[in-house]
């Protein structure tokens, strides 16, 4: 089953073709991965999907809704959510209440209510903190929730981001390049984070990565990007081995 | 004697019974008074002269013993022009410094809203710094205005000009406020009055923040102004009048008394020269200014503030100082506000002052109503005055 | 009239196009708006006069004195008031500007009173362009701002110190990171600019008068002006400057005297609407 | 909000109301407190804008302006109840808020700063000439409020019904902030991209911002009016001048706190009349400016972090004494 | 060349590197490893000045240079390609490029070098006139790294340099360490991509919470059982890669 369809998009910047006539679908309960030199137009495509770029051409299916039409701020009331290349997370505010801003799609709660504190309210606001807490144990990092988020270390703020991404319960989430700046024994414990993602929770990931050994591990199909196109797509025995990647992004015999 | 006692604020006419008593601030040898005016802020340019008008008179006073053998010490309060402020240091000048009489207090908007509290508490208030008619009507047994507003003000203007400058079009300029809009009614209403309305042409107000003047100089222009009437103070009027200047346009310029100080040639140069400015206060320019009266006052100011040029606004404060200090001879040793109060209503064409035949019943405390028109004489740089062409008029 | 308002409009719009180019540059150095900007041009001009009337210098020998003067007040304001805080938040930074508002509006005030002078032009007279009258000195002045414009624009877009200038905006801890000492770099703007500030000063009063608030009304359309063109370039003040002169005249002479400045701001805010960076401003778009 | 800071706040509520009878303050302090807790409703409205939606507003004295004369038309025109006319002019105030809130939809900084400028400016100039409904320059008065015949003649009297305003406000505030409303502004200031891609319209919770920003000052306005009982549309309070002063107060006090709301409010508010009575006649402006810079360079956050400076410095007293003894056993 | 003596460097209170020895001789490759949050980046930042140490001392060519202003220290040749592509984002790529070359004395022959530079990053050539900002993520890590070496440094320090870059580029970046190691820059290589790290490296330090741990040659390093469990991916799940 599709669950995610990208259909012939196109996305120019000026003159410049960031995307150019790509398409490709990620099955349910996938881990897709998208792979390419620098600038092919990965996290363009993140951003087109999520909203923030108008493509100038091109659809996007999602569930068998095309979404291309959304604004940015109702895509993860779809079920989609992301995180960033360059960290944007609240930096003003806690690890715990990053968290939180992930429900604010979710929760019923509104002005007046809040206001005045109805118990309603207070009972939505410690479910929610329970959630959120269970899902930084998931991550590890429950020690950290009362920390500010921007006096984190690299690797932790990427964390911070899966999180934040996972507490509005999407079905399909996209991660751009969330092992930057991790050593491999971070990898390795991100790469079997993800598969329990998939595995226990159910969802659908979309993976842009430049760390071979956790693409080619955890990646069930992987499309590669060059110049906006695509130029291979497939399991990663294949890709791995096609010239042209190899050509193109892997260069040469070792990988990784 | 009597020390500086308790003063209950009960209404003025209560206090009968505290005749012999001194009020609050008078001591056997000193009577406090306040005073709250702008001496920061933009307001300052005329809060601050104003404040050293006051000042030199009653150090002058002062250095002759004071008045009974008491010695005027003069509290001020800076209010920035700000009526939450006014409110403010009105209450702390009556309640904790227990000044006797408020005196020579500046700024419309301020003075208005401290208005209800001053009369609630009775304390005597004397010169309002403000063109505003308010303080005279209704009747309010505690002030005593001096200055005429700018309705009467606005009366005598068209006047003039109907009479005098047989003026063919009119238009006015006004300034953007409580000033500018009194007096263009009040110009607007005589003209009515005196059915010559269709003389006036155009009225073109501006914002006191404008840096540019040229749409209301065009404007009358356009409208064929042959006079020009001149509401606002004095950086505007002279950026009007050089404008007016630049662009070749010369209409017989009538302007409010606000600008009847020599700031107007220095600003505006040769611009100036043959405008027509009101006045209500002695002249102290031209063949006055060794008259004894204008000269003790030119003298005095030299004396204290010798790096000041004299100015409408120190004319206007020194008047407010005067004015108490004639009330407070006049009551003697009777120093309860009741009779400070008493002894102002005895006033009757009072004129030893730069003030113009100042008089205070029992049921009246309308300021005068006259005034004279006096004509600017430019010759260059250092040499300048207001030349007086008429006699102190009164509104038809 | 209408050939008259906007020669007029763009003599007013050239003084608020020169009091903001100073801001601007410190703006672009500091993110700062400098709200003290006025005040500082109002000193340094004062000074000018002061010595003109009490010492009886020469007009040039003032106009020296005052911008070495300028300069040094420049470098006194940023050593003593803005580094200390530099890493603050920037409203901090822009709290302070206010601060020094009020002290050096104060100090002016005590030390040259309150009182209106009249501040000599550099050239007299008028000129007439097709009937319309526009006066030598603001000619003069609107000149000079494009002059200014056009030196700085150059300087900040093409030079080494220009872009160095640039990138300490944009990021002062990398560029120090990059050999920029960005305490100079903000000696310098603050110098200059206090300088840029004493020269508009001497430009303006002659039109305004000089007191100690010449500069309140001036500096607040400055700043719009430097928006409205764009405040991260030298030549959207200049633009906005004379389009908001025009404006305010004919608001003023068609549609209501009394609400010129909401007129001016209105049409202000739906050209911004429209191109939300200013006139010639550009945006870096933030990319994720 | 921990057990601490809730018997801190019930003291402070304490002393608030119980100070001004015991001391017995004369009426120009009595006033001058009442005044200064208006703009600390002000302030703490201004500082939701700010402080935790990021949106900058030059504009808060024309609100200020609205909910003044709102309040005054309401009362005087129309013979509504101070008390209804408190909460329609926060209404009123409010939508206008919602429409000064629109440009900000398109515009940031200091583009910002101007289009609030711009309806600082455009308020007081409409309302000089609206005589209909401001009174134009010859002013308006509002009255003294009436609650069941008893008259609010004595500021003491005013003062509580402000005290109570504030601190319902200030509970308010603190609920909103905390939930979902108060999250989604934080995370629009920090990173309006992240906050867009959590689902948060963020076109929404501007202009919400500026509401609720706004209503509050309507409050404000509205106390003032009746606090004053006199006022004309070019009244300091309502200039270009108090919107930055209640910039400066929420600066010093504490960007983002509800408590640095107020201590700025009450430091701009009575720092310049204390000073005020000094000899030198702009001193007091000199003063109140150099405290000004004085306080941003010792506390660039504001006071109100100034007790957790302090016990940082405390802390890392005593954490360097606890490294050093770690580091000791490490090698 | 460079020593950090006994170094301790904190942020507010908190204390992160706690006694710091590390000694870099000239024309080495120096390589840091550690992790997330060991105190790699701060200990770049306290070599460039932009913290101070609390203690110890840092000495370059024989000079003490800690507690200098780090423009000095830049000028001194020491440059940083600071960590997570902290380019110029308004200025254009060019731009960004000659600020690099800022502190150079040698100005004629900047324009080679930029040739050089192009030659190595044909990516940044096409794009001169792009704004920085628009860059991909890799694109503005090349831009970072280009831009250091534009300062022509006697001491290039490299904060995580293969962060986001595509695995080719990732080769072709430590060949281009190696070769201007060649020429004799000296180079401190703080990354995670341990493996290339220490394949091109001398001599290397492995980090933990503040204090170095281990050290040695990188041969050594790369043949320690406990490193190469952490940092050399031993046991990737279901590794069939490596
Ligand atoms: N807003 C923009 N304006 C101009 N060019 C842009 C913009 N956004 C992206 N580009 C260009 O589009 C191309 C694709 O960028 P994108 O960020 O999608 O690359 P990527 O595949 O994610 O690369 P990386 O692996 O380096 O992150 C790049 O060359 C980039 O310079
Ligand atoms: N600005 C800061 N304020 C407070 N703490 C900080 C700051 N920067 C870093 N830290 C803390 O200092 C410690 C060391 O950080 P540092 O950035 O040096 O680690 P690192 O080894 O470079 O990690 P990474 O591999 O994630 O880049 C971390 O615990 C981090 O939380
Ligand atoms: C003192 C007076 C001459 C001042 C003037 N009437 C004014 O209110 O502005
Ligand atoms: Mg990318
Ligand atoms: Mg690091």
């Amino acid at each position: 089953m599709e669950h995610l369809i990208v259909d012939n998009l196109t996305m120019e910047f000026g003159g410049l073709k960031a995307v150019d006539s790509l398409s490709f679908s990620v099955k349910k309960g996938e881990i897709y991965g998208l792979i390419g030199p620098n600038g092919a137009g990965k996290t363009t495509v993140f951003n087109c999907v999520s909203r923030f770029y108008n493509p100038t051409s091109g659809r996007i299916i999602f569930e068998g809704k095309e979404i291309t039409k959304l604004k940015p701020h109702e895509i993860i009331r779809a079920g989609i959510s992301r995180t960033f290349q360059n960290v944007e997370l609240f930096k003003h505010m806690t690890v715990l209440e990053n968290l939180l801003v992930g429900q604010v799609a979710f929760t019923r709660e509104n002005i007046l209510s809040a206001a005045f504190m109805l118990s309603s309210v207070r009972k939505e606001e410690r479910r929610i903190r329970e959630e959120a807490m269970e899902i930084l144990k998931i991550l590890n990092i429950e020690d950290k929730a009362h920390e500010y988020a921007s006096a984190q270390p690299y690797g932790i703020q990427k964390l911070v981001e899966i999180g934040r991404a996972l507490v509005s319960q999407p079905r399909l989430i996209m991660l751009d390049e969330p092992a930057a700046g991790m050593n491999h024994s971070e990898t390795d414990e991100l790469a079997e984070l993800i598969l329990k993602l998939r595995d226990e929770l159910g969802i659908t990931i979309l993976l842009v990565e430049h760390d071979m050994s956790l693409v080619m591990n955890i990646c069930e199909n992987i499309c590669v990007m060059n110049f906006g196109k695509k130029i291979c797509e497939g399991i990663p025995e294949k890709v791995k081995s096609d010239p042209a990647v190899i050509e193109a992004y892997l260069g040469g015999e070792e990988i990784a | 004697g009597n020390k500086n006692n308790e003063q209950p604020s009960t209404p003025a006419s209560q206090k009968e019974q505290t005749k012999k008593e001194l009020a609050q601030g008078v001591t056997d040898t000193t009577v406090k008074v306040g005073t709250t005016l702008a001496l920061t802020g933009p307001v300052a340019v005329i809060g601050t002269p104003m404040l050293h008008g006051m000042q030199a008179y009653f150090n002058y006073i002062n250095d002759q013993g004071g008045v009974n053998g008491r010695k005027i010490e003069l509290i001020y309060k800076d209010d920035q022009f700000n009526p939450a402020v006014t409110v403010q240091k009105t209450q702390e000048l009556v309640e904790q410094d227990k000044v006797f009489a408020l005196v020579g207090t500046l700024g419309t908007p301020g003075l208005l809203a401290s208005m209800d509290y001053i009369v609630q508490k009775g304390i005597p208030d004397v010169y309002q710094g403000s063109g505003s008619s308010k303080f005279a009507i209704p009747f309010k047994k505690n002030y005593f205005p001096v200055q005429p507003n700018y309705t009467t003000e606005g009366h005598v203007l068209a006047q003039y000009a109907v009479d005098n400058l047989n003026a063919k079009n009119i238009v006015i300029i006004y300034q953007n406020d409580e000033q500018g809009t009194e007096g263009l009614n009040a110009i607007k209403e005589q003209l009515e009055k005196l059915g010559k309305s269709d003389l006036l042409k155009a009225v073109v107000p501006f914002n006191t923040t404008d840096v540019d003047f040229s749409t209301p100089v065009l404007k009358a222009k356009e409208a064929n102004g042959d006079v020009v009437i001149l509401l606002g103070t004095a950086k505007p009027l002279a950026g009007i009048a050089v404008k007016a200047k630049e662009i070749g346009y010369k209409p017989q310029f009538l302007a409010s008394y606000v600008v009847s100080d020599l700031t107007m040639f220095k600003l505006a140069k040769d611009a100036w020269n043959g405008a027509i400015v009101a006045g209500w206060a002695y002249p102290i320019y031209g063949k006055t200014e060794n008259e004894p009266k204008v000269k003790l006052f030119l003298d005095t100011i030299k004396k204290y503030f010798p790096n000041e040029t004299p100015s409408g606004y120190h004319v206007a404060g020194w008047i407010a100082a005067q004015t108490f200090v004639e009330g407070l001879k006049r009551a003697g040793d009777n120093l309860t506000w009741d009779g400070f109060i008493k002894a102002m209503e005895t006033f009757k064409d009072w004129n030893d002052g730069l003030a113009y035949k100042l008089t205070y019943t029992e049921t009246d405390h309308s300021p005068q109503r006259a005034m004279y028109f006096m004509k600017a004489i430019y010759k260059n740089e250092n040499e300048y005055t207001y030349e007086i062409i008429t006699d102190y008029i009164e509104p038809k | 009239m209408l050939l008259q308002q906007l020669i007029s409009g763009f003599a007013t719009g050239g003084l608020y196009a020169l009091a903001a180019l100073g801001l601007v540059l410190i703006y672009k150095t500091s993110d700062v708006v400098n709200f003290a900007q006025g005040e500082m041009a109002m000193f340094s001009t004062f000074i000018a006069y002061t010595t003109m009337t009490s010492y009886g210098m020469s007009y040039w020998e003032a106009f020296i004195l005052a911008l070495l003067f300028a300069s040094v007040l420049g470098f006194i304001v940023e050593r003593f008031f803005i580094r200390p805080i530099q890493n603050a938040p920037v409203l901090s930074l822009l709290i302070v500007t206010l601060g020094l508002m009020m002290i050096v509006n104060g100090i002016a005030g005590w030390a040259f009173g309150f009182e209106t002078h009249s501040f000599p032009a550099i050239v007299g007279g008028e000129l007439k362009i097709f009937g319309a009258v526009i006066s030598k000195s603001n000619l003069l002045t609107l000149v000079i701002t494009v002059f200014i414009m056009g030196i700085l624009f150059y300087m900040l877009k093409y030079t080494l110190a220009g872009i160095a200038i640039r990138a300490t905006s944009e990021n002062p801890t990398i560029a120090r990171l990059m050999g920029i000492a960005v305490n100079h770099v903000y000696s310098i703007t603050w110098v200059v600019s206090s300088i840029l500030g004493a020269i508009a000063g001497m430009f303006i009063a002659p039109t305004t008068f000089l007191d100690v608030n010449m500069m309140s009304s001036v500096l607040l359309k400055a700043f719009t002006a430097a928006v409205l063109g764009g405040f991260t370039t030298f030549v959207g003040p200049v633009v906005g400057g004379l389009i908001l002169g025009v404006l305010e005249n004919i608001a003023s002479g068609y549609i209501s005297a009394q609400l010129s400045s909401t007129f001016a701001f209105a049409l202000i805010v739906i050209m911004l609407w429209i191109k939300p960076t200013g006139l010639v401003g550009q945006k870096v778009g933030k990319k994720v | 909000m921990n057990a601490k800071k809730y018997i801190s706040w019930i003291v402070l509520i304490l002393i608030a109301t119980l100070i001004p009878p015991i001391l017995n303050l004369p009426g120009s302090l009595q006033y001058l407190l009442d005044l200064s807790l208006i703009y600390a409703i002000v302030a703490i409205g201004l500082n939701l804008l700010m402080g935790y939606a990021g949106q900058i507003s030059l504009g808060h004295g024309a609100f200020l302006a609205v909910g003044a004369y709102t309040s005054a038309y309401l009362t005087l025109t129309l013979h509504v109840p101070f008390f209804i006319a408190l909460i329609l002019s926060g209404l009123i105030t409010g939508i206008v808020g919602i429409l000064l809130g629109l440009p900000a939809l398109k515009l940031e900084g200091n583009y910002l700063a101007i289009a609030t400028l711009g309806f600082g400016v455009a308020v007081t100039q409409i309302f000089a000439i609206w005589t209909s409904f401001t009174g134009g320059f010859s002013g308006i008065k509002p009255l003294k409020p009436e609650l069941f015949g008893f008259k609010f003649n004595s500021y003491l009297s005013y003062y509580y019904i402000i005290l109570i305003l504030t601190i319902v406000l200030v509970i308010l505030t603190w609920n909103i902030i905390r939930t979902k409303v108060g999250r989604s502004l934080m995370a629009m200031r920090d990173s309006e991209i992240a906050a867009k891609a959590m689902g948060i319209n963020v076109s929404y919770y501007k202009t919400l911002a500026f509401g609720l920003s706004a209503f509050y000052t309507g409050i404000a306005g509205s106390l003032y009016a009746h606090l004053l009982g006199f006022m004309t549309p070019y009244d300091y309070a309502f200039s270009i001048g108090m919107s930055l002063n209640f910039l400066a107060m929420i600066v010093i006090g504490g960007i983002g706190t509800i408590s640095g709301s107020i201590i700025g409010a009450i430091i701009m508010t009575w720092l310049p009349q204390i000073t005020s009575n000094l000899p030198i006649k702009s001193l007091s402006q000199i003063i109140t400016g150099a405290i000004i810079i004085a306080v941003v360079i010792f506390y660039p956050n504001g006071i109100a972090y100034a007790g957790a400076r302090l016990k940082d410095k405390f802390e890392k007293l005593f954490a360097k004494h606890q490294e050093k003894i770690v580091v000791k056993i490490e090698k | 060349m460079l020593s950090l003596i006994d170094i301790e460097s904190s942020y507010g209170y908190v204390k992160v590197l706690k006694g710091i020895t590390i000694e870099i001789k000239e024309g080495d490759i120096v390589a840091i490893l550690g992790a997330n949050g060991a105190g790699k980046t701060t200990i770049l930042r306290t070599i460039s000045g932009l913290l101070k140490p609390d203690r110890g001392k840092i000495e370059f060519m024989g000079e003490r240079i800690d507690g200098k202003p780090p423009e000095l220290i830049v000028s001194k040749g020491i440059v940083q390609s600071p960590e997570g592509r902290e380019i110029f984002p308004g200025l254009s790529v060019l731009e960004n490029l000659k600020i690099g070359a800022y502190t150079r004395k040698d100005k004629n022959n900047i324009s080679k070098d930029l040739d050089r530079i192009y030659h190595y990053f044909p990516r940044l050539r096409e794009r001169q006139n792009q704004i920085a900002g628009t860059l991909s993520g890799g694109e503005q890590q090349m831009l970072a790294i280009a831009r250091a070496l534009m300062a022509k440094p006697k001491l290039l320090m490299l904060d995580e340099p293969s962060l986001g870059l595509a695995p080719r580029v990732v080769k072709e970046i430590f060949e281009i360490i190696k070769e201007i190691n060649q020429e004799g820059v000296t180079v401190l290589l703080v990354e995670q991509n341990a493996r290339q790290a220490l394949a091109i490296a001398n001599y290397g330090y492995i980090l933990q919470t503040g204090l170095v741990v281990m050290e040695g040659k990188a041969e050594d390093l790369k043949n320690n059982e406990e490193v190469k469990a952490t940092y050399l991916g031993g046991k990737s799940p279901g590794s069939n890669v490596n």
